[in-house]
């Protein structure tokens, strides 16, 4: 039984994938303090590695075409390690949605309204998400269509903005760092941005053409991979040294555009830009969440759990760290490891698991 | 289909139940009669008598109304017969002329010729010198057309009555709509009347494929209710689904296709309507031909038009009319206003109660000083000129125009330079109102749902600034986003996207280029084929005549 | 019960809304106090600094178009002095003076006195870097003595100092180009550069003809953080030319008949590459490009005949030169980078760097220029001879 | 703060336990329920500034335990 009607077109999924990307544009945050002007080399490397991941991704979706990732662990690992895996996986959903929470309102504390309490931010947020969760995917991929284009033309314009800024001496010296902190700065950003569209195998069998979602994603990766990396590129070469010390490093490279002496202190775009994007981010996870947990519990509707499941994530949100610092030092140094077991390491075995099955269909075909 | 074919016969059943019912309850009351004609008309169908007498009787009781009239007469061979009709719906001249005077001349001249006996077939085929005539025997349908303007004429011996449909009444000429005037493009606006505006849609579209289908709905005033389509273009699931949503209304009456639009629509919750109206035939046959279908209701020139789409809003019948570039630039303009007139006030408030630092310094130094001992938080200042400004535009339109316009003009006056020059308000605040006044009316189609997120946005802003105002603006998004109208997305092309549907969406491509009909809205998505683009002799081909050759200057 | 359940949505929010009801961030206008110009001084007793803050008067400044209501009888402006230990906490005791919060998000310049910035600057600059209110592309200034009485002079032009001595930067930089307009954001660049040295224009009191005026004069060279030595407006141009930030500016030079001759720089562009010669020695080209057209001259000769106008260039040539020199010679014996040959070099060779940086101030020393100039003379203006008989 | 968080728990749960009584969907009130005095009592938690460890965060230290090596 489908708990979710609804169905996406593939260039639907395309779009919705950069929207739920383009929030890298800002996540990137984390890793300007490790690798300083050359985190663009890093973002490379990430995207090479991450275009294998996504297809190791696309190959699980498409072995069990029209199930996702829920019923896929539960036929491919059998009833009781699928329901462990799929518990991991609905946990791990659980916490990207809390950490982004916290994080969109640490960042709108700290440049935009300094004074009001965080809890605000959250319920609100988390308010929107659920109505855009209860109108389910369709809604949440029409709206992500808009998105994607708006968040693009508005990072571009920042870039342009900041063109009479830009220094290419900034870029250098290259690769000015030890090989661990540059191995670093590739994990985080393969983790943190880039394999959370994980969560997509949730999404995926809802699309019209279940057997070929392999180009939309690869090249909805590729696209919001262009997007940030020039969006970096363009920070680094406002900002040079100063990108490390800035807590933010695209946003402090768009408060010193002024344009024309009118348009000063443009932040508040990407602020909005963050809150677009966030709100995509949040609203992909929530919905993965409730809908996982539904399955799991064969429920017959999702819907019930969209506002206990808010209520707790505002809660646990509110005071996930004690401090930003904490924030960004889980980021730097806790998270990677604890993503990529849900991002890499379980997806790896179920794909191992399928190639195995396949081979002892094989067999017994042979026999 | 089936469905309706399913509805159709329980209905039947449901009728003869009633039947019963309705002959006891003649036995037993014979007063108050015209009461019941409400049910009986639509249950009961006793058939007439043979005797005029019994008819007329009936028709008597049923219809005991002093504009209803029975005129006797006697023709041919001392037969006796009479017209029933109501006064002011026929026109009366037509109606002596071509019914009473050739049935009462035969007794004059020699009846030789006369067959022996005439029936009334033999009145209708031989003497009455009308088109629109029909034999009914049922009593209801008789008394139903005689109501809706028909001319009943009875005559002793036959249990049929013949309807002569010579209707005529004083009504309202067809003239420019109030609400879309336009600069250039036909004039002429819909009427009160069922058949003028069919008629009007028939000239614009002269083809078969056109169809009207009428229903009667409101079990009192059994008003006509028209679907119009083009077979071929219009998907029939749409009309179906038209079919059984007007189907579904059970109401005693009709007034207005507002009345409609509410029983109909698929949002009643939300604040943008569903359903769109137009006043214009041309509009309304524009969107017949992109596979819409519209809904026509007597005694409203308002028409129907659905699925509706957000993006039709921010449409109107010049942008096609007048050339590509300028209507381009007029509707990029509407969207620019649309923003202006839901955002202005919300963000004058946001910037200047907590985002200082994004006015360029001159401009902040010029608006704190206009603030300088204003009262009230810069919230309070907009909603109370909002809230005025409502007042006065309501007072402008209920009011006699030459008063309307004196009372907003005084007004804007009154409100705007007294209560600046009284400190009350700030002199930005009252132009930031103004410009939202001015804008949102550019948008006609939206300015209620305008003036609500307005004031949400407002409210909104004044709590929690720029991010209030973002997360109004992303309900509002996720909202429109989840609305569908008759199976179509709201916020198509837009979202799902669509490129052949980017044409005419924030911009209008030429005709010429608009090869494809909107997608999801007509059945065959094709309008015309490419070859349609406009282009000059090219030098190979022989000029066309007329063309002058330089050489003949 | 649809319609219900609606309406208990509504409330909801309105509940949400009204609960939340705190309307944190929000300040009107008319509550605060918008800072247009700080100055920071040396506070009389030690450790402490002397904080000015210059506010607008709301109520007088005028505005266009306001019958009366601004008024612009009294000051444009409001000096707020309070003296503390940090920059942030005096900040905050001025609104014990001030019925109003100050705002920073306008601040047009931020000045230090000359005994602050001798003592070290950095210590100060936090507060502007971190705090959210305060933007980055502030004016940096360094007054000849005191910032307080700088931010008190009034202007005759603009009612706010603040704004006239902004704008006296501005046009500086652009017109004749003797000092660099340095904003907050480039000053924190060259502090966290540890061979680069920071300059910042410095603003003077001098007798005006009525009352004092404030004007800007010579560029302050930090060492670290601290003020060293100040370049005067030859070496300060020295310095524009070599960063290619000339945007205008006014050449003297002497025809053959020895007459004076003023030349206007329309548009200029200058860059430095360094090497490190097999010498280990550190070695910078500096390549100027000039173009500038005839704006004046004294004597009757026709200049724009082309052997002179060949002259001319060379002669500008010459000029650039020597300002350049004089600009290097002058940083060499301040021994501070204000160029940043330094970084050049670390971008270049990163790794011969690391043992260079801790040396750095003995190689500048020692750093030998080559200055190429390359100085046109375009149009002679509306006249091509002067007006005089043969 | 307390008043207003009883009140909003009790208006929604008015709003959407009768559609789940509606539709006889038993298993997923059980569900709702457990799950909405959960988030009530973090929620009070929160309101009454009573510090519990938080879940997400502490599980993410314990997984990074896991790991043999780290960055630092």
């Amino acid at each position: 039984m489908k708990l979710e009607k609804g169905i996406i077109t593939n260039t639907q999924l395309m779009f919705l994938i950069i929207s739920f990307m383009e929030f890298m544009v800002l996540a990137i945050n984390f890793v300007y303090p490790i690798s300083k002007e050359s985190t663009w080399i890093a973002i490379l490397v990430a995207y090479a590695l991450v275009i294998l991941i996504a297809l190791g991704y696309t190959a699980i979706a498409k072995k069990y075409p029209g199930k996702n990732l829920v019923e896929i662990n539960d036929i491919a690992l059998g009833p009781f390690i699928g329901k462990i895996f799929s518990a991991l996986y609905i946990w791990f959903f659980f916490e990207y949605l809390i950490h982004f929470s916290y994080y969109f309102n640490s960042f709108w504390i700290t440049y935009i309204m300094t004074e009001t309490p965080r809890i605000v931010f959250v319920v609100f947020l988390m308010a929107v998400c659920a109505m855009a969760v209860k109108d389910g995917i369709e809604t949440i991929a029409r709206c992500s269509v808009i998105f994607a284009i708006l968040v693009g033309t508005m990072v571009i314009s920042i870039v342009v903005a900041q063109i009479s800024k830009m220094e290419l001496s900034h870029f250098l010296p290259i690769l000015d760092m030890t090989p661990k902190v540059f191995i670093q700065s590739v994990h985080i950003i393969l983790t943190i941005p880039f394999c959370d569209i994980v969560v997509f195998l949730m999404i995926l069998p809802y699309t019209d053409k279940n057997t070929q979602i392999r180009k939309p994603v690869l090249l909805a990766i590729s696209l919001s991979t262009a997007l940030m990396f020039i969006c970096v590129l363009a920070s680094t070469a406002v900002l040079g040294v100063r990108m490390g010390t800035s807590t933010s490093g695209t946003f402090a490279a768009t408060r010193e555009i002024e344009i024309a002496a009118i348009l000063a202190r443009v932040d508040v775009l990407i602020a909005i830009t963050l809150l677009i994007t966030i709100f995509i981010k949040i609203t992909v996870f929530y919905y993965a969440t409730v809908l996982g947990l539904a399955q799991m519990l064969k429920l017959r509707s999702y819907k019930p759990l969209i506002v206990p499941i808010g209520l707790i994530a505002c809660a646990i949100s509110a005071n996930l760290y004690p401090s930003d610092m904490e924030q960004v030092y889980c980021a730097q140094y806790i998270w990677p490891f604890n993503a990529s077991i849900f991002e890499i390491l379980l997806p790896a075995i179920t794909l191992v698991v399928i190639a195995l099955q396949s081979v002892w269909k094989e067999k017994g075909a042979a026999e | 289909m089936f469905r309706y074919i399913l509805k159709k016969l329980r209905f039947y059943e449901l009728l003869k139940q009633d039947e019963k019912q309705q002959t006891e309850a003649e036995q037993t009351s014979k007063t108050s009669k015209t009461s019941q004609t409400a049910q009986t008309a639509q249950t009961a169908q006793p058939p007439l008598s043979k005797s005029l007498e019994e008819n007329l009787k009936a028709l008597q009781d049923v219809a005991e109304s002093n504009d209803f009239v029975i005129r006797r007469f006697v023709f041919g061979k001392r037969i006796h017969a009479a017209i029933v009709y109501i006064d002011g719906l026929i026109d009366k001249e037509l109606v002596n002329e071509n019914v009473l005077k050739p049935l009462m001349r035969i007794n004059l001249l020699d009846n030789s010729e006369l067959p022996p006996s005439i029936d009334i077939d033999y009145v209708k085929d031989a003497m009455l010198f009308v088109g629109d005539i029909e034999a009914q025997s049922a009593f209801d349908e008789v008394i139903g057309k005689i109501l809706s303007g028909d001319t009943a004429f009875l005559m002793d011996g036959s249990d049929k009555a013949m309807l002569i449909s010579l209707k005529g009444w004083k009504m309202r000429g067809i003239d420019e709509p109030q609400t879309e005037s336009v600069v250039r493009g036909p004039r002429e606006g819909f009427t009160e009347t069922l058949r003028i505006n069919t008629s009007m849609i028939r000239r614009k579209i002269k083809n078969t494929d056109l169809k009207f289908e009428t229903v009667k709905i409101g079990q009192r005033t059994k008003t006509d209710v028209c679907i119009v389509y083009i077979k071929g273009l219009a998907k029939s699931e749409l009309i179906e689904e038209i079919r059984q949503r007007l189907g579904r209304i059970k109401t005693d009456a009709i007034l207005e296709s507002g009345y409609i639009e509410q029983y109909i629509e698929d949002a009643p919750f939300s604040i943008f309507s569903t359903v769109a109206n137009s006043e214009k035939p041309d509009k309304v046959a524009a969107k017949l031909l992109e596979g819409r279908a519209a809904i026509l209701v007597d005694g409203s020139p308002f028409v129907l038009t659905v699925p509706m789409v957000f993006l039709e809003s921010f449409q109107s019948a010049e942008d096609y009319y007048s050339r590509p570039f300028f209507s381009s630039e007029i509707r990029i303009l509407r969207f620019v206003a649309f923003f202006i007139s839901i955002l202005a006030p919300a963000l004058y408030v946001a910037m200047s109660a907590f985002h200082q630092e994004l006015i360029p310094t001159p401009l902040l130094l010029s608006m704190a000083s206009a603030h300088e001992g204003i009262p009230f938080p810069a919230v309070a200042e907009a909603a109370i000129m909002l809230y005025f400004l409502e007042i006065l535009r309501e007072a402008g339109v209920r009011l006699p125009r030459p008063i309307g316009q004196a009372v907003s003009i005084v007004g804007a006056l009154v409100i705007g330079q007294a209560a600046v020059s009284a400190g009350l308000i700030g002199a930005p605040m009252v132009i930031v109102i103004a410009i939202t006044a001015v804008s949102s009316f550019t948008v006609p189609a939206q300015t209620d749902s305008e003036s609500i997120i307005r004031i949400a946005l407002l409210i909104l802003a004044g709590f929690l600034g720029g991010f209030g105002i973002a997360i109004g603006l992303l309900v509002v998004l996720i909202h429109l986003a989840s609305l569908r109208s008759f199976g179509t997305p709201y916020l198509m092309p837009l979202a799902p996207f669509s490129r052949s549907g980017m044409k005419d969406a924030f911009t209008r491509a030429p005709l010429w280029d608009m090869i494809r009909r909107p997608r999801g809205m007509a059945q065959d998505d094709i309008r015309q084929d490419r070859s349609s683009k406009p282009s000059p002799p090219k030098d190979d081909e022989e000029k066309p005549k007329g063309t002058v050759s330089e050489g003949s200057l | 019960m649809r319609i219900c359940g609606r309406l208990l949505k509504v409330v909801v929010c309105i509940l949400l809304i009204l609960g939340f009801c705190g309307c944190w961030d929000s300040r009107e206008l008319n509550k605060l106090a918008i800072v247009m110009g700080m100055g920071i001084d040396r506070g009389d007793d030690p450790g402490t600094l002397q904080f000015t803050a210059q506010v607008i008067n709301v109520g007088e400044i005028r505005t266009a178009g306001e019958n009366g209501g601004g008024g612009g009888q009294g000051k444009g402006y409001v000096n707020f002095e309070d003296t503390g230990n940090t920059v942030f906490s005096t900040i905050r005791d001025i609104t014990n003076q001030s019925s109003r919060k100050l705002y920073f998000a306008h601040n047009q310049i931020l000045i230090f006195g000359r005994s602050v910035a001798e003592e070290g600057v950095t210590k100060y600059l936090d507060f502007f870097l971190r705090d959210p209110e305060t933007r980055l592309n502030v004016y940096i200034l360094v007054a000849q003595d005191s910032a307080r009485d700088v931010l008190n002079v009034e202007s005759n032009i603009e009612n706010i100092p603040a704004q006239n001595i902004k704008s006296m930067v501005e046009e500086e930089s652009a017109f004749t180009s003797q000092t660099i307009a340095v904003r907050l954001y480039e000053f924190k660049d060259s502090l966290l550069v540890k061979t680069k040295a920071a300059v910042a224009p410095i603003v003077e009191i001098s007798q005006g003809s009525d009352g004092n005026i404030s004007k800007i004069n010579g560029t302050a060279v930090f060492k670290g953080d601290k003020l060293v030595g100040t370049l005067n407006k030859t070496e300060g141009r020295g310095l524009l030319w070599v960063l290619g930030k000339v945007k205008s500016g006014i050449i003297e030079a002497r025809t053959p008949q020895g007459s004076l001759v003023s030349m206007e720089t329309v548009r200029a562009d200058g860059k430095f590459s360094s090497e490190i010669t097999d010498d280990g020695k550190v070695k910078v080209t500096i390549s100027i490009r000039e173009e500038g057209n005839l704006g004046e001259q004294e004597g009757p000769e026709n200049l724009s005949d082309l052997s002179e106008v060949a002259y001319l260039e060379q002669q500008k040539n010459n000029v650039i030169k020597s300002e350049v020199m004089a600009a290097i010679r002058k940083a060499q014996e301040l021994d501070a980078d204000v160029f940043g040959f330094g970084e050049s070099i670390h971008h270049k060779y990163p790794k011969e760097w690391a043992a260079m940086e801790d040396n750095w101030d003995e190689l500048f020393q020692q750093i030998e220029v080559e200055v190429k100039v390359d100085a046109k003379l375009r149009l002679t203006g509306r006249i091509s001879v002067p007006a005089v008989p043969e | 703060m307390i008043a207003l968080l009883i009140v909003a728990f009790a208006v929604i749960l008015l709003i959407q336990v009768p559609k789940l009584i509606k539709k006889k969907y038993w298993r997923e009130l059980l569900v709702y329920s457990v799950l909405m005095t959960l988030a009530f009592v973090m929620c009070l938690l929160y309101a009454l500034h009573v510090d519990v460890p938080n879940p997400v965060k502490n599980t993410q230290y314990y997984i990074k335990e896991l790991f043999p090596f780290s960055y630092k």
